[in-house]
């Protein structure tokens, strides 16, 4: 075990996959001068037919992916969560759909790296946090690693993982040093940040390293909560917020998302639904702001997630 | 140069196997024994006979919504393509693609696409691994005229271009996208025209000569395969039919003149090659017959063989949902 | 008050609000001749600078409507669900986010009309049912109608609003007859369709015919179910809602979109937050099962809601 | 034909005024009063002022994220600018957009847009509304060497040539995308080498030449207020900074060489400019000097502007979401 800052750990994880397997390969714009942080010394190792730089043409190149990954590649596309829009065409109508479609004939090994940048003054363009749409569409996996240790055992998950995969990869925690093993993490198996028997809080990505604080703030007060990481929405492990549930009866659910049709939604719905006699009180969404993200500072940071949020949600569930 | 008799032959054989498939389609349609929609490739089966007469079994094809004549020109099961068409769990895809998701792995078919020009990219990525991987196979991608209006084509015209990649376009022109003329919709005189701002060659080929698509494609695969990059081909073409099976209220007639049909349809392609085989010598006339009438005795299985599959079971509903399942939300 | 056909009644709100305002045009593909069947006559009435077939390019026409919005027309754009994956850029970057962005300086009064086919062997490409995906990103109101008045009443109001909305169109009730007034129909007023005692159920869309017809056989068996029909989602009459829950105690939720991250989601949740007191049981959703739309009849009518899922659900509310 | 003098001198201030105004905002994110990214535009100015100064306040321009030059040159708001990018109220956007997203709807500037190309259908719509409402405005829209590869430019450009709308497609061909050369990026030479497949007059200008600039606009502009159809200008050009504040990390000289930077400073559009006026006796050199003076002075009226305006409020944060408002959710 090392500890390893979250954007290393990123590249760590994609180096060992691409020495272990001639056909992992990395495309994406501006990669080989590592523009986003996570890449750095790739195209050195590599060379051009490893680490390709693209055009501005996510459709086309997200597309090329799916094609290369057809034919018996594991292609890795690094791109920002803002920038899928131009490719949803790719992203749904192939990625999510040609291996049912053509009655599982297709493997897609695919793997999109999307940044996920937000409270640093992007504005709207630039700070989508859109896994709860692709949640709702069947086809994709969908990680969002919490720390460094995720950062890289799901990615290599991922690459090895024969369905399409997208990481949700949190910039707010790219500076952040956690331990970091050679294991990959499986898929579907939520983490128990911290155990707690009053209130169950559920976070996602950035907001688990949130929740946490929360939780052990807390404490302090005699309030004993319990973490919980998902580490993927697809597949999501509802066992363990299930069990949680039903050990505290109470449950908040952060989510950096926008507040309507959440990861936060689906939790709490699951939970109405096969949880909802172990409850005592309401479920509580912490979410972003029904808002576009605003570029003044003065507003950006009242529409996420926040401790007082969570403070007063817990609260809140304990009246 | 002229091909060999056994291409010459193959290609008619194709041709016939098109045609026929694409009648009794219609005939079944009409007589309800599937309902999901279909659309036919009659008038254009030169196209894809002639693009896919050309190429190995290893090359990759992708195409579109209409999508029968392609995988049967790259050589897909005729039985398995119409037990999907019936949505039947011996079709290529067990029946969870239907007509316009013939897809058959097997022998190169990467898919057909119902969103339109969606499968460009796809295809385009076929030919990246190609180069990456240092192997010898090209993809080829059909798309229509009306295609050729959308971004995706622009995207993968130009990445396959500035990556040299062993990538063949294929512009199936047959000169409307549903009632659109593709002089309303496309801003120069040819599809092919475009092949200029992707510094690649583009050729302007007769899409009912069946010999012509051939000749343009074996050049534009030589190229591939020698590393110097892709190539546009238009195939100047006509639908004979509807648009789509169940679309004929709106598709007949108005937005084209029978005039102008049934001066396509003296173009026949078949007709034309059939033609030429018998002036050669090739065959005979009765020889010809007889492929004809081969290629419906043998449609007339394939239907058989889809009216005797089974539809898929419930329990399989979720079977082809991931290569590494995942529990039920 | 007259009886109309579902698809007349689009036809006949673009037709009134045409001749009522000559910013108003629309612009579709092959919708001169009516390809799918709601823009009979236009052509004829208005000439080509009122109706434009446009190429095959939605992400370049969807966008021209949002340009030509801004600068004073109204345009409606017809499409299908399914064909907005490739102009996602234009809907999300722009119509949903560009208000907000720019201060609210642009006023985008640009309605698309996505008609939604499913169940009729279209396959996994043609039978999107994609609301909650964009439930979830601001800026963009949601209509679903779900009869001929809606279809009409909905659609009238959509026109005159100065924000982007899309207008789900469910063509499973393209032949289905209704009253048909001259009254717009306001967003964000639930329709109680059919009152009740015993158990709330929300429909959406075509689920809301489907969901009365559950709801009268239930009936027969002495179970009095509430119907509600949203008829937009964006915004939600949560108020509608959260009184019928109040009243029943129970809440089913019959959405035919995907189920995880669905709109069935969302209002489970909102309940669960904000009506959690009122429950007397756990919320279901009857929702799409999370799997691609198959082609064969044999399978995709196993996906979607259906009655015996309704009666079973509203069943489970009252154990 | 030589421009009025008016104009040149207009265009000499009207570039002093960005370069300037770049210069401070690279200033004062050094020091920390802002935090958001910002993409200037120095060494292009002659682009966006040639442009710009062929149109009338009541043609619409649409721009994309190195966004400062766009409105400026157009004559928005230097302070609402400023304030803009400080993320305060009396921004052109009450501090809702930043850098990225300057938009003055009062001057015909329909906004950037931090998604590249994707402004491109938007400002085609404008255009659309011109043609279809009988107006007589143009519609131009910036966009960059790396964004005319997406698909959004390919749509955009086929619309407006088949609907002959009053378009023009300024492509700012600064040579890079980030840290991708167009070289490698674009499959052909010129990127207005594509306007033949979209049947419009493409032409490669000298972006450095600010009249150059002004002289295609206006040829353009004519045929777009006559019915003519779109065109695409390419202005050849050059940043002289690192693609974004923020980014000098990797942007800087490894991907371009400092010789060749230093070489297109030698080009300077401004000095270029105003050798010009000096050389015709339109301007002494201590009126040029004075116009940057002025500019100066300026800029730092607008940096006091933007820092004595305050930020938003919190109760202001859902005030610009709808038109029609609706309930929070
Ligand atoms: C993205 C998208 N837009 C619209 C459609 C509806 N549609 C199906 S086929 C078709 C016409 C296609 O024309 P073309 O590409 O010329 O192919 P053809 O049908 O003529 O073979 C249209 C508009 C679609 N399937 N996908
Ligand atoms: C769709 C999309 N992809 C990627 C980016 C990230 N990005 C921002 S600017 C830029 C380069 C743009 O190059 P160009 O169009 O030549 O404009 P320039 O910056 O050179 O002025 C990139 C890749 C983006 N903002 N949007
Ligand atoms: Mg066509
Ligand atoms: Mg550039």
């Amino acid at each position: 075990m090392t500890e390893k800052i979250f954007a290393e750990a990123i590249n760590e994880a994609i180096a060992e996959e691409m020495r272990r397997d001639p056909n992992v390969f990395i495309m994406g714009e501006d990669i080989r001068l590592s523009v986003y942080g996570t890449t750095a010394n790739l195209f050195k190792e590599f060379g051009e037919d490893r680490v390709l730089d693209t055009p501005l043409s996510e459709n086309g190149f997200f597309g090329a992916a799916i094609g290369a990954s057809l034919v018996g590649m594991r292609p890795i596309v690094e791109t920002v969560t803002s920038f899928m829009w131009v490719a949803m065409d790719q992203l749904i109508s192939q990625a999510a759909k040609m291996r049912y479609m053509f009655g599982g004939q297709a493997n897609l090994p695919v793997v999109y790296r999307a940044s996920m940048a937000y409270g640093g003054g992007s504005a709207a363009h630039h700070s989508d946090r859109s896994y709860p749409m692709f949640m709702n569409m069947p086809g994709i996996k969908i990680a969002v690693p919490a720390n460094s240790s995720d950062a890289k055992g799901l990615l290599k998950t991922a690459i090895r993982d024969d369905d399409p995969v997208i990481i949700f990869e949190d910039v707010n925690l790219s500076g952040t040093r956690g331990e970091v093993s050679d294991v990959d993490i499986p898929f579907g198996k939520a983490e128990i940040v911290k155990e707690g028997n009053d209130c169950t809080i559920v976070g996602i990505a950035g907001s688990v390293k949130l929740s946490l604080e929360a939780a052990n703030n807390l404490e302090k007060e005699g309030i004993s909560c319990e973490v919980i990481n998902p580490r993927t929405l697809v597949p999501l492990d509802k066992e363990t917020i299930l069990n949680s549930v039903e050990k505290t009866g109470r449950l908040v659910v952060v989510d950096p998302a926008h507040k309507v049709c959440s990861a936060a939604s689906e939790i709490s719905s699951i939970v109405a639904e096969e949880g909802f006699w172990f409850l005592q009180s309401p479920i509580i969404k912490v979410a972003s702001e029904q808002v576009h993200i605003p570029y003044s500072p003065s507003l950006e940071k009242l529409v996420y997630p926040n401790l007082d949020k969570i403070y007063s949600a817990v609260k809140s569930t304990l009246e | 140069m002229e091909l060999t008799k056994e291409t010459q032959i193959h290609m008619l054989k194709r041709m016939w196997t098109i045609r026929n498939f694409e009648i009794k389609v219609m005939e079944v349609h009409k007589a309800g024994e599937f309902v999901g929609p279909a659309h036919p490739y009659i008038g254009e089966e030169a196209v894809a006979v002639g693009v896919c007469s050309a190429l190995k079994d290893t090359d990759y094809i992708a195409g579109n919504h209409r999508s029968h004549g392609h995988p049967l020109a790259k050589g897909g099961s005729i039985k398995k393509a119409m037990a999907e068409i019936y949505g039947k769990v011996d079709g290529y895809c067990n029946g969870n693609g239907g007509s316009m998701h013939l897809a058959d792995f097997s022998v190169g078919i990467l898919g057909e696409s119902g969103i339109v020009a969606s499968s460009v990219p796809v295809a385009t990525g076929a030919g990246l691994a190609s180069k990456l991987r240092k192997k010898d196979f090209v993809s080829v991608v059909f798309f229509g005229d009306g295609a050729s209006n959308q971004g995706a084509c622009h995207e993968s015209m130009n990445l396959a271009s500035i990556w040299k990649l062993p990538v063949i376009f294929v512009c199936e022109n047959n000169q409307f996208a549903i009632t659109t003329s593709y002089q309303d919709s496309v801003a120069v005189d040819n599809v092919s025209d475009r092949a200029p701002a992707y510094n690649m060659p583009g050729v302007l080929v007769d899409g009912q000569n069946v010999e012509a698509m051939h000749e343009a494609t074996a050049e534009a695969v030589k190229r591939a395969r020698n590393g110097d990059g892709p190539t546009l081909i238009e195939g100047l073409t006509y639908r004979f039919e509807d648009h789509s099976l169940g679309l004929g209220r709106v598709t007949k007639g108005e937005y084209r003149s029978q005039e102008e049909i049934d001066k396509w349809k003296e173009r026949d392609p078949i007709d034309i090659h059939t033609k030429k085989l018998i002036e050669r010598g090739t065959l005979s006339e009765s020889e010809c017959k007889e492929i004809e009438n081969n290629s419906i005795e043998e449609i007339e299985e394939a239907v058989n063989f889809a009216r005797n599959s089974e539809f898929p079971k419930p329990e399989n509903l979720f079977d082809s949902m991931w290569a590494n399942p995942i529990p039920k939300p």
